[in-house]
């Protein structure tokens, strides 16, 4: 057991460093919720990508450096601590991306990866549903045959990014007599500037268009679009979100930075006496090594060949508390100035607080955590 | 001891609720947001009307007052409305004004105060904003151990709650007072105002997202039915029922350790009440369309007016007997 | 609304706290949960009733003095703001004298209640069965009918004070073939040394035998100590804890008395600079302010004609977690000393912890909480 | 990177596993509470041999460590298992002896900690106990700035955990060691082997606690499905899966600050997983007959052994890179 680098991984970690020291923007760059903010981000993307730093674990031939998952976490610690921008593709590549290395053709692949790792195309998500929160099988959108594709009708909303995305990818359900719900429904890519589709913004709690509702009125989607056998799409889907999500959907760098920053802050603003606040910075640190350690053994067994099924809800329930935690010390630790909308802590405290709501809610991820890793019988919830 | 509301100000506050409920607050919040005080104006000459802004001020000065329950009983029903504008600010001045040992002030600006016709606004020795000084027609600003009138106000920076605009202050005109008893009552309204608040804000979020996972269904049934969405919700209606005798209690006795102790209840329940409304609502609820955010966001930077948590809790220890 | 009281009740308050100053013990005397420390509080007891101060709300007749809510709440603030001893008897005068009053006959009121309020007899309470917790319709020990009374078989458990009280009180089932498992209960009294009562006696946490399961083989009770009708055991038992449980379970003067302890260990032991814990110690004062003012509203409602219903549910899950918080911070404060069993605060902790559990659960009282007083739809539970 | 317990790791613990449920621990914690070693000083023997004590020692004095990642392994069995005695306090020891310039002390007692034949115990800087002294062949003590062996030792007094007998230590007789780093040894050996300790007691309440949930049936169920329950338990595992990389990462870089982390995570798990064993359980959780209470009681006093949580957490802060 060991936490050790190799010294071909130490290399890399300078490597990252240096080259976010000579990049990473002196000034934080707009926020990526607002249009300009997003132009923004749209160029870091491609000046990441210019230099094969986006998608270092891709494989080369889509522009990634095909590295494994430690040094996948390496290059994240050096990411948030250099300060670096959020990253404006992060729905393309955590969420679409696995699901087309594992189900893509060559040609889908050729044709979505390059583009999304130079911020050329920048994705949106597109899962929930008005009706269907956590409870994706109840997904009623629909995709209709048509010659040479689908045509996409109903609605979609809290799709993260669409607001000025350029494409969007999800399931919809192709065969309405399917004999359960989690059957009959096919992963689609689209065109948000397509024919059909209306976005229309919405503004999350600080105003800022985070998300979008997609209306899609007969949306063409030619067959090349679908991804994975048709029918299957709920069955895709879960398998790219199960194996991984804990490790890519928050990483541990981000809270180490997090920690790090909240410390700065107690240390150059903090009293030293207050020992409620400073239990409380030592609480942020403590879970962030918590959280990076916890990673570490996740990597380990990940690089075994072992998969992470039902681990991967404690992970979830862990950081999006965590992180809510985080903020709110940091903005106790501001006093009165924390109440300023323009505070550095401000829109990472409203990101924060859809943490414990998005990709399965909290609640549903402790029935997961009881049901599946304690074998406590399920109940009907209720 | 009768420890319970009269049948008169249950009245009181079920006339407020009627004339709020009728009044489109939601509409005047998203003006003010953006600067627009007409509507926020309007709703204040009613709420005169109905003699909310009399209630601190004592009957010498054409007020009605000083009433501290009624005005916990009031400013319960601005909270749960989201009224906007600087109502605690207003009634934290009439306070101050009543207890200058000079009654020039008082009598120039308190029946203004009463009437609707002076909206006021003070930047206490705590921060560096007077909310909403763009909107007053007087802005109290502490300075060098004093507090003075203002000549205009400096720029105005955004509030994590858009319906509270923090300006700063003008340069200090007049002086007030320098008594310390007048920095007392400023602090015991501003905080007792502050405390109903922020108990109204947390019963609008329960009573809204009570109502809401009634009817809202997940996996085949209402989510209100499920054990751990109901246990949250009872324990927001614990901390707020017992967030309520406190408010009460401190409106009887005006200490200041009471007075903290209401605050620092009041203002964590309602940011409890917050956090599970946001997390029952789900995405929805994560919105600025929705009303609700009227009341999340407020629930937020209420914590820290007139006195943070950790504030408060110094006051209580700092003044038990 | 007023909080002030009437020149009677405060020379009231004064004759009690004079009394109490002249006649409590100057050195705390045993604990109540060993044979010689229950012996001096049945001892203390007496004195109590001597002066007429051991249960000051209910009828001369019986021993008391008849004074209202008020007076009660004035008489407990006074009792615990001097340090008297804990209430040896309160298992009688808390659940079993509260139904005599309203179910008892003539006869059973004036045999029992006096001998109950001079401490002569210390009754136990005997509902919880081994398979019955917080489900008390699952009872199973029976009363069969024998000439001029009832033989009682069965299993009871947790009954608190069994180990060294008098006699018992308790639900038993008369009518097996009852159509629904509410009914066909009755409510009896018992003597704990009658032939056939086994009582074994239960370490608690800390090894006293704070409670004791009763097995009763064929034990005789002649029909004068059944309560009310016979097979009404249920709701008999039901309406006196409903309306006066919040209120009589545990008084507000316990509270109060306890955050001031701890604010005076505060004062003597704590570090000013440590705002961890004077934030906690805060905690404990407000707490115990709240729950005065709101017992006091209820206490309003009460004397003017009105029910407590499911606000007692409240009650209970208020107290209950405060109580243990106020204990954990003093632990805390008293630092590796905490760990000692003899300190001042540690028989008071185990005693805490049970509260979340007894009357029923936490988890029972929020779903009260949330069905009734939230109007939330039932559920299943699971 | 490897941040895994290897395969000969994972069967040490098996196999003490294995071994400690084959020698009914509970009834020798009811006899050490009782003053009655003799069961525990043969369990003692038998972790000696399967290699426990040995793992601090470093090989120059018959031992095989310093191994502090096999360390913890084991001390986790030995909290899972409740195992009595000053087990924590002999680690502490023979840190400190191993890291004692001088090697004469090292020499003459380390070789019987490592074989079991010398039970050793601490008096801390923090405290007034040696913890177990009576049963000790060995006491250190903290006085004058210096480490001491003791001669016999002073009255015993009663924890809340009775299978922890505090005992003060006897008058300072040899000096050990004044060097600052056999200071820091002992501290960090001593937080180390409680972290462990605590994150196996909290583990041992979780498994028993998700047993008696599984078969306990109210309302016609099992209470493991309701969802009040479950979340509970939940919550338990949460804390104790993310306190135990922190654990393994302090016993690699064995940094203050880590363990300090490791510590106070891991006994707050422990603490948290004995609150929710109690309610979950019940009335017949809160007696001692029901060995449960041998966890329950042992969570409850860890907070404080080896650093309170106050002091860990001040560790981290202070240690933060």
């Amino acid at each position: 057991m060991d936490l050790d680098e190799s010294p071909e991984e130490q290399a890399f970690r300078q490597e990252a460093r240096d080259w976010l020291r000579a990049n990473v923007p002196p000034e934080p760059i707009g926020s990526l919720e607002t249009e300009e903010g997003f132009g923004q981000h749209r160029q870091w993307e491609a000046r990441l990508a210019a230099d094969r730093w986006s998608v270092v674990n891709w494989p080369e031939e889509y522009g990634g450096r095909g590295v494994d998952i430690v040094k996948w976490l390496i290059f994240e610690e050096e990411y948030h601590a250099a300060g670096a921008p959020g990253r404006v593709s992060q729905n393309g590549i955590n969420l679409l991306a696995p699901t087309l290395l594992d189900h893509g053709t060559d040609g889908q692949k050729a044709r979505v990866l390059p583009a999304m790792a130079s911020g050329e195309v920048i994705w949106a998500q597109a899962w929930s549903e008005p009706e269907a929160g956590s409870d994706l099988a109840s997904l009623r959108s629909r995709a209709e045959r048509t010659a040479g594709g689908w045509l996409l009708s109903g609605q979609k909303t809290w799709s993260s990014r669409a607001a000025f995305a350029d494409r969007a990818f999800g399931v919809f359900r192709t065969d309405p007599d399917a004999a359960k719900p989690h059957q009959g429904l096919t992963y689609l890519m689209f065109d948000l500037r397509a024919p059909g589709v209306t976005v229309r913004p919405i503004g999350r709690l600080d105003g800022k268009p985070a998300f979008a509702e997609l209306f899609l009125d007969r949306v063409f989607v030619p067959d090349e679009d679908v991804i994975g056998e048709v029918g299957r799409g709920w069955r895709i889907a879960m398998s790219t979100t199960g194996n991984e999500r804990g490790l890519t959907l928050r990483s541990p760098g981000r809270f180490l930075a997090g920690a790090q920053r909240l410390l700065a802050l107690w240390r150059e603003r903090g009293d030293p006496a207050d020992t409620a606040l400073r239990d409380r910075v030592a609480d942020a640190v403590i879970g962030a090594r918590a959280y990076q350690l916890f990673t570490a053994a996740g990597a380990t067994r990940f690089a075994a060949g072992e998969t992470i099924g039902a681990e991967s809800s404690l992970n979830k329930v862990f950081w999006s508390e965590h992180d809510i935690r985080t903020h709110e010390t940091a903005l106790d630790l501001l006093g009165v100035e924390g109440e300023l909308a323009e505070n550095a802590w401000a829109e990472g405290y409203v990101f924060a607080l859809a943490g414990p709501i998005y990709a399965g809610t909290n609640e549903i991820q402790r029935d997961i955590i009881a049901e599946r890793l304690l074998g406590l019988p399920k109940g009907r919830r209720a | 001891m009768r420890f319970q509301l009269d049948a008169e100000q249950r009245e009181f506050a079920r006339t407020l609720d009627a004339m709020l409920t009728a009044a489109d607050v939601p509409s005047a919040v998203r003006a003010w947001s953006t600067g627009d005080f007409a509507p926020g104006r309007a709703l204040w000459s009613r709420l005169a009307e109905a003699g909310v802004f009399a209630l601190a001020v004592p009957e010498e000065y054409e007020g009605v007052g000083p009433l501290a329950v009624e005005l916990a009983v009031a400013y319960v029903e601005l909270g749960r409305h989201a009224v906007p504008g600087p109502v605690v600010e207003t009634a934290a001045v009439a306070g101050l004004l009543a207890a200058t040992g000079d009654s020039t002030h008082a009598k120039r600006l308190l029946p203004g105060i009463a009437a609707g016709s002076v909206m006021a606004t003070v930047k206490a020795p705590g921060g560096p904003y007077a909310l909403d000084a763009e909107a007053a027609d007087l802005t109290v600003t502490f300075a060098d151990g004093a507090l003075h009138t203002c000549t205009g106000h400096g720029p105005t920076h955004r509030s994590a709650d858009p319906a509270r605009r923090l300006t700063e202050p003008g340069a200090p005109a007049e002086l007030l007072t320098s008594d310390r008893a007048a920095f007392a009552a400023t602090d015991a309204w501003g905080t007792l105002a502050s405390a109903a608040q922020a108990l109204g804000v947390g019963r609008a979020l329960l009573d809204r997202t009570v109502a809401y996972v009634k009817q809202r269904r997940q996996f085949g049934t209402e989510i209100g039915a499920f054990q751990a969405v109901k246990h949250q919700l009872a324990d927001v209606l614990l901390k707020l029922e017992f967030a309520a005798p406190l408010l009460y209690g401190a409106a009887l006795t005006m200490s200041r350790a009471d007075l903290a102790a209401a605050k620092v209840s009041a203002s964590e329940a309602a940011y409890a009440a917050s956090r599970v409304a946001l997390q029952l609502h789900g995405a929805i609820g994560y919105t600025e369309e929705l009303d609700l955010s009227l009341w999340i966001r407020k629930a937020q930077v209420l914590r820290t007016a007139w006195g943070s948590p950790a504030e408060c809790r110094a006051r209580v220890v700092a003044g038990a007997r």
